[in-house]
């Protein structure tokens, strides 16, 4: 009776480790898992927003240059085009 | 209430009262990440917002997604030890 | 090509296809002639002329020379403005 017992006793704690163990796994897979997806789509979202914000200055910079670029050019060529008539008519 | 369930309410109390269950959590997480599972989920849910592209995938999806690779990424030696910890215990502190 | 480049080229496509490159160049322009910025270049160019002697100046030699100047001269609130405008734009038009 006793080595019956002490059998029952046996399969029980076996049958109930493995279950304890895994409802553990499960349970913490399960968290670790929607912790790793939900910090890894806000980092992803965080590095577009940086990315986005960087390109944006940098078309922002190169639109200024390309503006300015074509303004000052026509600017100096409109004052050097001014100077040489003002000469021409002093000369004359 | 069976002898049987009475015992499983029995030892399912101890471990909450003496801390075990979130014991066995914790060991679980830390071999998780000692092991590099915890990285190579990482890289996981990276590639798949990657070839999905960020603006198609939800938590939800992408939680859908890598489940099973997780699972399946878990190393023996780990599960190992996580079983033997928790066979130590009961042996200990569920008595006949 | 990198992931940057593909941004930056998504954002100057959608400013160029609705016209808003344009405008923002014409917002500059208005915003420069506003600010004495056209003034002061104009004042910085005559001086450069009459320094040097205007046989001596050709057009390069003189956007050369006063480039910098007319960079260094745009005041950051012009450039603040125009970044903010396309940040708006952007926010309200494209899905990039």
């Amino acid at each position: 009776e006793e080595a019956r017992r002490r059998q029952e006793h046996e399969a029980f704690l076996a049958q109930f480790s493995f279950s304890l163990f895994t409802e553990i796994v499960h349970t913490v897979l399960d968290e670790t898992i929607k912790e790793t997806a939900t910090a890894e789509i806000q980092q992803a979202v965080n590095e577009k927003a940086e990315c986005v914000a960087k390109c944006t200055e940098e078309v922002c910079s190169s639109l200024v240059e390309d503006t300015l670029n074509a303004d000052i050019a026509a600017l100096v060529e409109g004052i050097l085009d001014a100077e040489l008539q003002r000469i021409h008519k002093y000369i004359k | 209430m069976s002898k049987e369930s009475q015992m499983r309410a029995a030892i399912n109390q101890k471990l909450i009262e003496m801390g075990e269950r979130e014991r066995l959590k914790e060991l679980l997480r830390a071999k998780l990440v000692e092991c590099g599972w915890k990285d190579q989920l990482k890289a996981h849910c990276k590639d798949v917002i990657r070839e999905k592209g960020l603006e198609h995938v939800t938590v939800e999806d992408l939680v859908t997604e890598v489940t099973p690779k997780g699972r399946a990424l878990v190393p023996d030696s780990v599960k190992k030890e996580l079983l033997q910890r928790i066979r130590a215990f009961l042996a200990q502190h569920a008595t006949l």
